[in-house]
This record gives C-alpha cells, structure tokens and sequence, in this order.
C-alpha cells in the first residue's frame, strides 16, 4: 500500500500521469468494491439476520462478500446490534485493528441512535457514531436481509466513487 | 550440463536455441532459461491458486445450497483476481510487538516453500523445471518449510492465539510426516526411482491399470493413507487446527493483514495443489491416460484429487489436538509402516512384480 | 400439594419464622426476617416434602419506600412453587449471602450488589461485572436514582 | 517432562470472538492448551432493560421482550404477557391460546435449528450450519406472513394475539412440519454417527446432576442430565396440559446428549404443532384491553414459561399504576454462563468451545 499511498504524488508531476492515475482509480475501486470482507461481529438481534443473510436464501457470497474472523483480514465491520457503553472501547479497538481502507455498516436502530427502545437507558451508547465513522446507516430492529443487502451495494456505490488522493487524509 | 536432463517443450527448446544463436554463453545461457521457466510456474500456479480460491468458494455454495460468487463475470469468475488486488491495497499493518525480521520473513518463506516444490512436479510428458533424480525426497524436505513459516508466523505476531496456532500446526506436519513419507515409500519401493519422472513412467500403460494405487491392496491403502496425511500437511478440515477458525480467531495469521495474508492465503492453495499433484504423480499415474494430451491428464486428476480435499472440508468437523495426535501416531503410522514393510516383502518375494 | 396446602404446610413447619403475604398471586409468598433467612432456607431445601432444592431467580425490588428480597423458589422433585420475600430497612440494606444452600444464588447477589447496592453478607465475590468497568454514577435500579441523561416518563392518564 | 518448567498464561477470549455467541468475555488460564481457570465476564450487552421496563406502560413493555431473548422472541412475549394477564385475571380467547402454542413451537424449533447450525459451525462443520438457517427461513416465513416481523414479532399482546392467521397459514405451516420432519433425518444423517463428531462431543463437558440442579440450570441442558423436568408438564401454563407429547430425556449429560436432546425436542414441537393445527377453534383472537389505561390489580407474581434453552422465567410486581413497579427478567442462559467454569475447566479449548455451544448460551439473556 505504500507505494500506491505515493502514486498520486508521484504520477501527477509527469504529463498524462493523471490519466493513469483515474484508470488506476477505477480498477482498485472496482476491485475494492467487488471484494468487501465482513467482520463476524455480532452483538445482539441483528446479528441473526446478519447469519441470515449469509445463509443459503440471501447469500452474501454473491456480492464477493465473505467473512473474516480476524479484524486485520477485514474491510468492513457490520455492526450487528446494540453497542453498550461497556462494549463502545471495544469496537473502536476493533476499528482501530484493521487495515485501511475500512469502512462500517451501521446495522440497526440500535446503531443508528440508539434504537427504538434505548433513549432513556443509562447503559446503551446512542448511536455508534460517537465511536466510529460510520459509512452507511441501516434503519430497522432489526433490517430485513433485503435491507443489509441493500446497504452493502451502497457501501459498493460509495467505496466505487473514492479516490486513491482520499486515502492519504485518513 | 543440468539442461540436458530436462527435456523442455517446444517454446523452451526453441527459446534456448533463440538465445544460443543470441551468442549467450554460459553460465547465463541456463540462468536466463531457468528464469523464464520458474516465472512461467509461478504465474501459472498463481493463476492456478487463483481460480482455487474461486472454485472452493462455488463449491461451498453450491454444497451449501446456495451460489457462491456470482456478480463479477460469469458466474463470479474473477472474483478472485478482485480479492487479490483488493489485498494488494490494503494497509500492511505491522503490530509494534512483532518480532520483525520473523514476522516479515514468515509470508515470504511460506509463498517460496510453497513454489519450489514445482521445480520437480511433472505437469506432462517433458513439463518439468528440473528432472532431479531425488524428486519426491527434495519435496519432502521443501514442504516441510512451511511448518517453520507457519511457527515463525505464530512466534514474531506476539499473540498468544497466533502462538498457539504456530504451535499446533508445527505438532501437527510433523506428525503427520510421518505416515506421509511412509506412504510415498510404498510407492518408492514399487517404482523403485525417486526422481518424479521415472515414477510416472513406470505407470505408463495399460490404460490405467498400471497406476500405483491399482495396486492390491498396498497401493490403495497407501493412497488412502497419504490422502489423509496430506490433508493435514495442506491445514485443511478436518485437519485445520493451526487456524480454528472458532478457537483461535485466525490461528497463526490473526496478525497478518492484506498482502502478507494474502500469501499465507495463496500458499494455502497452492500447498493443496501441491499435494493433489504428488498424490497424481505417485498413485494416480501422473500424466499417463488414454487419449488427452498428458498436461490435460494431470490436470484432471489433480484437481479432482482437490475437489476430493474440498468436499471434505465443507462435510466433517474439526478434531480437537489431541485427537489429531492419536489418530497420527496411534492409528496411521502403525498401518503405513505395516503397508511398506509388507509391500517391500511382497517386492522382495517377487510375487507380483 | 395444591397452593392452600403448601401453604399450611410451610407455616405450620415454619411455626413464625415466616408469614404467608396476600400479595402473590398464582404461587405462595411468604415474607421472612433477614435473621432467619439462612434457617428457613435450609429447611426449605431439606425437608422431604418440600425439597426446594432448584433457586429460579433472585430479584431485587425497590418500592420506593422499601428494599425487598425476593427468592423464586422451585422444587424439581414434588413439582412446587414458592416465592420467599425478605424486607430490608433503606438505610442499611444487607442480606446474607444464600449460596451456602444455593451456589446458583452467586450471580444473582452479585448483580443485586451491583445494581441495587444491597450489602450481600458472606458473598465473597462481590466485584463489578454487567456496568461498565468505569460506571460512578450510584446503583442504577433504585428509584431514586437520577442521571443527566435519564428521563422519567410521567404516568399515562386517558 | 516433569523438569520442565512451564508459564500459564492468560487468553482473553472475547468478547468479539467467533463462538462465543456475541460478547461473552472468558479469561482464561491456560496451560499450554489446557484450560485452568475460566473467569466469564458479562454485561457487554447490559441495556437495563429492567430499569426501561419500570418506566414503560405494560404494553410497551411487550416489544421490548423481543429483545430480551430474540431468538425465540415469542417465547419472551409470552411469558410476560402471560404474568400481566394472571395478574389482571384476563380470560384469553380460546383461538388466541391455540395460535400461542403454535407460535411457541414453531420458534421452539427455529431456535433449536440455530442451535443445530452454530454448534456444528463451533465444532468447526460449516455446512450444518447453513442447513439449519434454510429450514428456519420455512419458519420465519410462517412469521412474516402471520405478523409481518422476521425475528422481534410483537404478536403476544396482553389478551391475545395482535393477528388472526392469513387464511394460506395452515397449509404453509403443515406443508413446512412435513418438511422439516424430513429434513431431520437429514441433520442426524450429516452428525449424528460422524466419528469426528462423536469424537468432539461425547463425553465432552459432563454436567452432573447435583450440579446442574445445584447451579439452577434448566432445560435441555438439565434434561441431558438425566432430570425430566418440563414446565411443560409439570407446571402448565397456556394450553400445554391439552396436547400429547413426551420429554426426551438422556442421562450422561455430556455435549452429545445436549445435542440429540435438542434434535429430539424438534420432533416433540412437530407433534404439538399438528394437534394444534388440527384443533384450532374459530373465533376471536383479541380481547381488547386498553393499552393507555390498563392498570392490573396491585399484586406480585413469578412467571415461568419453558422456551428452547430452558426456564425463561418473569418476576412481575404491580402496584396498579400503568406501569410495572419491577420486572425482573430470569434467562437460563443466565445459569448456563455461571456453571461454565464449573464444566470446563481443566479440559482442552477445544472442548471448551464445544461445552460452550451446546450450553446454547445467548448474551441477551445473561446481559438483559
């Protein structure tokens, strides 16, 4: 990743280097999008529609999405279910063990905001945006697996119109 | 001159005698060519690796009742080549508690070990780097690298999950050597050559009646056997301990991330692949078979002997450590040691060969 | 035994140690001493014909007035049911620990400990285990409790 | 090896680790592979929902039950609704308590067939795993077309149930007993001889008797060891004393009989689902109370119902207010985390793994 961080340097300064640069971008973004490793990370309700949808009738391995158990190995954490204030370190420490670039899908009410159900709640943390970026919200308690997919092609979207300049502000 | 023993394709004879005319002398002359032929192994194993990926994926899917990769070509074709230029990008992340050289050399030594058992593996008739006339012995030793890079990987993460999955699979391939190496000396003592080329010579024929494991009833046993033995060499269920996915988080990669990973990942593939083609090459018949050209032969039986790998990953669980210890040293040492002395017998008494 | 005669029968074993409440509806309820609890406890285990033998539940209550105790009791052998209630003063809540009699009740009194700061006598391990490891903000199920982010919803009259 | 100096270490597993079915945190001692010490550490998923409880009207309490156990969601509705309507002495349509049984059961067997799926992925058998979710969507569908939820459902309502069935219900929910029916043979085809299997499990986290009574669990998990005791039978609530069935019971009380117990169980909610099917009475589902202004007689009750992991149990206590003055809610997972180290300790991590699967522990119900 290294060199690939400096290209945007490098390649401006000779002519037409823009050009390799905007090919390069559409095929590491493509590649990118094509290929978003799930964390297994679940806390509570929406991790079952998490092992839903990567089960036989919705199949997240359709969209090149496979899960990791290892944070280091992975690109994106779903963050299946509600996040106490107790848990909130650990997650950041997750997010803060995997490699760049990462992203998060906000699962769930719970994630969202706090959920339908936690406003007054001494315990659960309102929305994990305190915590994390967050890079797409899934309202529900929980979403269906239509949802979660939904969101993942947008995660999709969104990781397609990134470019390689944008990693180095991270 | 080493060349001369290896009898190379069209494309390397004509490319020799393209760069003999060239004017180059040796030493360079074969330095040049052995070049070209370890790169041309080593794309054609990555994209052999590549498309294993992409093969265990849809198998699992279609055993699982479901489709496995299906939005990158047809049928998700590249989503392979996707993932390894995903993990091309990725941030290389190297925890501040690593041992460094350990952890950086550990991918390295596992991706070579992994390639350099191609140099004797004959993928046809002539498709072969070296020809060396201790074939099956040199891949013996060079496979067993990759149980130090798998220690060094668990040792230099500094994680105590990295360091038990480096210390399983290093009790594990040296068990499981064992009865490996005994199985393959079945074969040995029926070919009675090491060197891979001769092995699969002595099975020409026949249509393919004279392959090793036709061989009542030492060949069949000693393929079960080594079949067995390799799925624990290759870390695969029902032999992946050193990477137990539920005790171990990721075992002794936990560490690694993008491209390290990535050849950790590869080299798992090509290390099924290595073992499919020696179990081709040592009972199968290597490229002998009616009809197809012989590169079309081995490739058929290797990977069906991977499909065979794969189907048992995606059927049984996983044994516990101790289990994996008995099963090696109680049960398969004692019949693969009793299965060669017995051949051997059978060999000496002359009474079918 | 239907509830009536357990009821009886408890009593009359029991002779003033504990008192039946009207309260409980479905199951018995008996209010007991904090002093007595542990001997009322162990008869209630050991006793042929009761053998309570299986703790359901511990739950702590807050009244708002009062603190209370109340043990869920089961019986797997004669397939009975009770609750037992012990009332606790509010200034100084402490009950003894009953896991000499129930080793299930361990968790149970370490959460009330944690949740309602009743002092679990003879607990031995009353450390800090469902709030977060950094929580200073007092005992969270009492009704008086109060945070800056917590809102009482008045009651509902239509 | 007796010279041998050897350093036990500490491993902190979780509370992000792959089996341990959401944020349980172990600490664990090891020796090497062998686990000598197990310390659990809960509350990762502590949302007070007590607390929220007592500051919610009894209807709003209801949903929030999904959450307290959602995998069987209907279960948890049940047991509370069950307690408000003993408390404020609703009579429940007869239709009502029919479609209850059914919906129990059901879920009943969606719970077991995670149970059946995440186990066999703990032991490290990834195709069970999705075998058991596919037989489950069957189910989940019933669901859906019933209340419109796929997992939290809301359709236990305080008097009733909140839907009357779709007309295309019965024959859905008749044609997916056949097929789970059969599939069975299937799961048991897949594990249930597979030495490896047998291998990992039999004999694996022995839970006695004593200890298991001693510890308050409950359940399956009791019943393997050799209790026959089903709130079922012995305490009936609902319906439950009108239908035919029968408790598995096994004896060894190791992780195999855990195991075939659940799969054994699956059959017995089969055999009541068709007798419920087959003697639903028409009629009301509802007996409308009002939701705003319900306020049962001051009074205190525990109740307990059995779902899929054991006794789910609810202490309610009214003080005629709109809202509960307490609810205490009892999950048995809540049992089965604490007599955890009691089981495993001193064995291989594998085995604790494998101790710990089919315990069937869910953190919701330990954290509430």
């Amino acid at each position: 990743m290294g060199i690939i961080k400096k290209l945007p340097v490098y390649s401006e300064k000779i002519p037409g280097g823009g050009l390799v640069l905007t090919s390069l971008d559409a095929i590491f973004n493509y590649s990118r999008a094509c290929s978003v490793w799930y964390l297994l990370f679940g806390t509570a309700c929406c991790a079952i529609e998490l092992m839903c949808t990567g089960a036989a009738r919705y199949d997240f391995d359709r969209l090149g999405m496979i899960f990791r158990a290892t944070p280091r190995q992975a690109d994106v954490i779903i963050v299946a279910g509600t996040i106490t204030k107790k848990f909130a370190p650990r997650l950041r420490r997750l997010y803060d063990q995997m490699a760049e670039p990462r992203y998060i899908i906000a699962m769930g009410g719970c994630t969202v905001n706090g959920g339908p159900f936690y406003y007054d709640c001494y315990s659960v943390e309102k929305g994990i945006d305190h915590i994390v970026p967050v890079d797409v919200y899934i309202p529900g308690c929980p979403p269906r697996p239509e949802s979660l997919l939904e969101g993942c092609l947008h995660l999709q979207k969104k990781i397609k119109t990134q470019t390689i300049s944008d990693w180095q502000e991270k | 001159m080493i060349l001369a023993t290896a009898e190379l394709i069209g494309i390397f004879q004509w490319l020799h005698g393209f760069l003999v005319d060239l004017g180059l002398k040796e030493p360079w002359l074969s330095i040049v060519v052995y070049c070209l032929l370890s790169v041309t192994v080593f794309g054609v194993l990555c994209l052999i690796a590549l498309f294993l990926v992409w093969w265990e994926r849809k198998i699992a899917g279609h055993i699982q009742q479901r489709f496995g990769p299906m939005r990158n070509g047809w049928h998700g074709w590249y989503q392979t080549v996707m993932d390894a230029l995903k993990l091309l990008q990725k941030e290389d992340i190297r925890v501040d508690t690593r041992d460094k050289a350990v952890f950086f050399w550990a991918p390295v030594i596992c991706f070579v070990a992994a390639f350099m058992a191609y140099i004797v593996i004959p993928f046809g008739k002539g498709l072969i780097v070296a020809d060396l006339n201790i074939g099956i012995l040199y891949i013996i030793a060079i496979t067993t690298f990759t149980v130090i890079s798998l220690l060094m990987a668990g040792w230099g993460s500094h994680n105590k999950y990295a360091l038990l999955g480096g210390m399983r699979s290093a009790a594990q391939v040296v068990s499981y050597e064992v009865p490996m190496v005994a199985s393959i000396l079945t074969v040995i003592i029926f070919s009675g050559s090491l060197s891979m080329v001769d092995i699969s010579n002595s099975q020409q024929g026949n249509l393919i009646f004279n392959w090793f494991i036709f061989r009542p009833p030492f060949g069949i046993i000693a393929f079960i056997t080594y079949i067995i033995a390799a799925t624990a060499e290759a870390n695969r269920t029902p032999f992946d301990i050193p990477e137990a996915e539920q005790e171990l988080v990721a075992g002794f990669n936990i560490e690694y991330s993008g491209m390290k990973f990535a050849m950790f990942f590869l080299a798992e593939f090509v290390n099924m692949f290595t073992v499919s083609a020696i179990a081709t090459t040592l009972f199968l018949g290597g490229w002998n078979g009616p009809l197809l050209p012989s590169w079309l032969w081995f490739l058929i039986k290797t990977l069906l002997v991977v499909l065979l790998l794969m189907v048992f990953r995606w059927t049984f669980p996983r044994l516990r450590v101790d289990q994996l210890m008995e099963f090696a040293w109680k049960f398969l040492v004692p019949v693969t040691f009793a299965n060669l002395i017995l051949a051997g017998w059978m060999k000496y008494a002359g009474w079918y060969w | 035994m239907t509830g009536d005669e357990l009821k009886e029968y408890i009593v009359g074993h029991l002779e003033g140690k504990l008192k039946p409440l009207e309260s409980g509806k479905h199951d018995p309820l008996f209010e007991v001493q904090e002093s007595d609890l542990l001997t009322v406890a162990q008869v209630l285990r050991d006793d042929e014909n009761l053998k309570f033998d299986f703790l359901s539940c511990i739950s702590g209550v807050d009244t708002g007035e009062r603190f209370e105790i109340v043990y869920s009791l089961a019986s797997l052998a004669n397939n009975l049911r009770i609750d037992l209630k012990v009332v606790l003063s509010r200034e100084k809540p402490e009950v003894e620990s009953v896991q000499e009699i129930w080793p299930a009740a361990n968790w149970y009194e370490r959460e009330i400990w944690e949740l309602y700061g009743f002092d679990i006598k003879n607990h031995g391990n009353l450390t800090r285990f469902l709030l977060a490891d950094d929580w200073d903000q007092g005992y969270p199920m009492r009704k008086d409790w109060d945070a800056p982010d917590f809102v009482r919803f008045p009651e509902l009259e239509r | 090896m007796s010279g041998l100096l050897t350093q036990e270490f500490t491993v902190n597993m979780g509370p992000h680790h792959p089996s341990t079915h959401g944020v349980c945190r172990l600490i664990l001692t090891m020796d090497g592979e062998k686990v000598v010490k197990i310390e659990p550490v809960i509350g990762y998923l502590h949302r007070s929902m007590e607390k929220i409880c007592e500051n919610r009207t009894y209807a709003q309490c209801v949903p929030l039950m999904d959450r307290f156990e959602y995998v069987t969601a209907m279960s948890a509705e049940y047991v509370f609704v069950n307690a408000v309507e003993k408390l404020a002495e609703i009579e429940v349509p007869e239709r009502a308590e029919y479609l209850r049984v059914i919906m129990l059961e059901l879920n009943r067997i969606a719970s077991h067939l995670i149970f059946y799926g995440a186990t066999a992925m703990d032991i490290g058998a990834l195709t069970p795993f999705i075998y058991g979710l596919r037989e489950r969507e069957l189910i989940i569908d019933l669901f859906e077309m019933t209340c419109g939820q796929r997992l939290t459902y809301n359709y236990m309502k305080i008097g009733g149930v909140s839907h009357d069935i779709p007309k295309e219900f019965i024959p859905k929910c008749r044609e997916a007993v056949k097929i789970i029916g059969e599939k069975m043979s299937d799961y048991e085809g897949l594990l249930n001889e597979n030495p490896i299997w047998l291998a990992r499990t039999k004999n694996v986290g022995v839970l006695p008797t004593d200890l298991a009574k001693a510890y308050g669990v409950s359940g399956p998990v009791l019943r393997a060891s050799g209790v026959k005791y089903d709130i079922r039978k012995n305490d009936p609530y609902s319906i439950y004393d009108r239908f035919d069935f029968n408790i598995p019971c096994r004896h060894n009380g190791d992780s195999y009989d855990r195991y075939l117990l659940r799969l054994d169980e699956i059959r017995e909610s089969l055999k009541i689902i068709i007798q419920a099917l087959d003697g639903l009475p028409e009629g009301d589902t509802l007996k409308k109370v009002n939701p705003f202004n319900f306020k049962p007689p001051a009074g205190e009750m525990y109740s307990r119902i059995e779902n899929s992991r054991g006794e789910m149990g609810v202490y309610i206590i009214s003080d005629g207010t709109t809202k509960p003055l307490r609810v205490k809610m009892r999950g048995s997972s809540y049992n089965h985390v604490q007599v955890l180290p009691k089981v495993a300790t001193g064995v291989l991590i594998a085995d604790l793994v494998a101790t710990f699967a089919t315990l069937d522990v869910i953190m919701p119900e330990v954290d509430r």
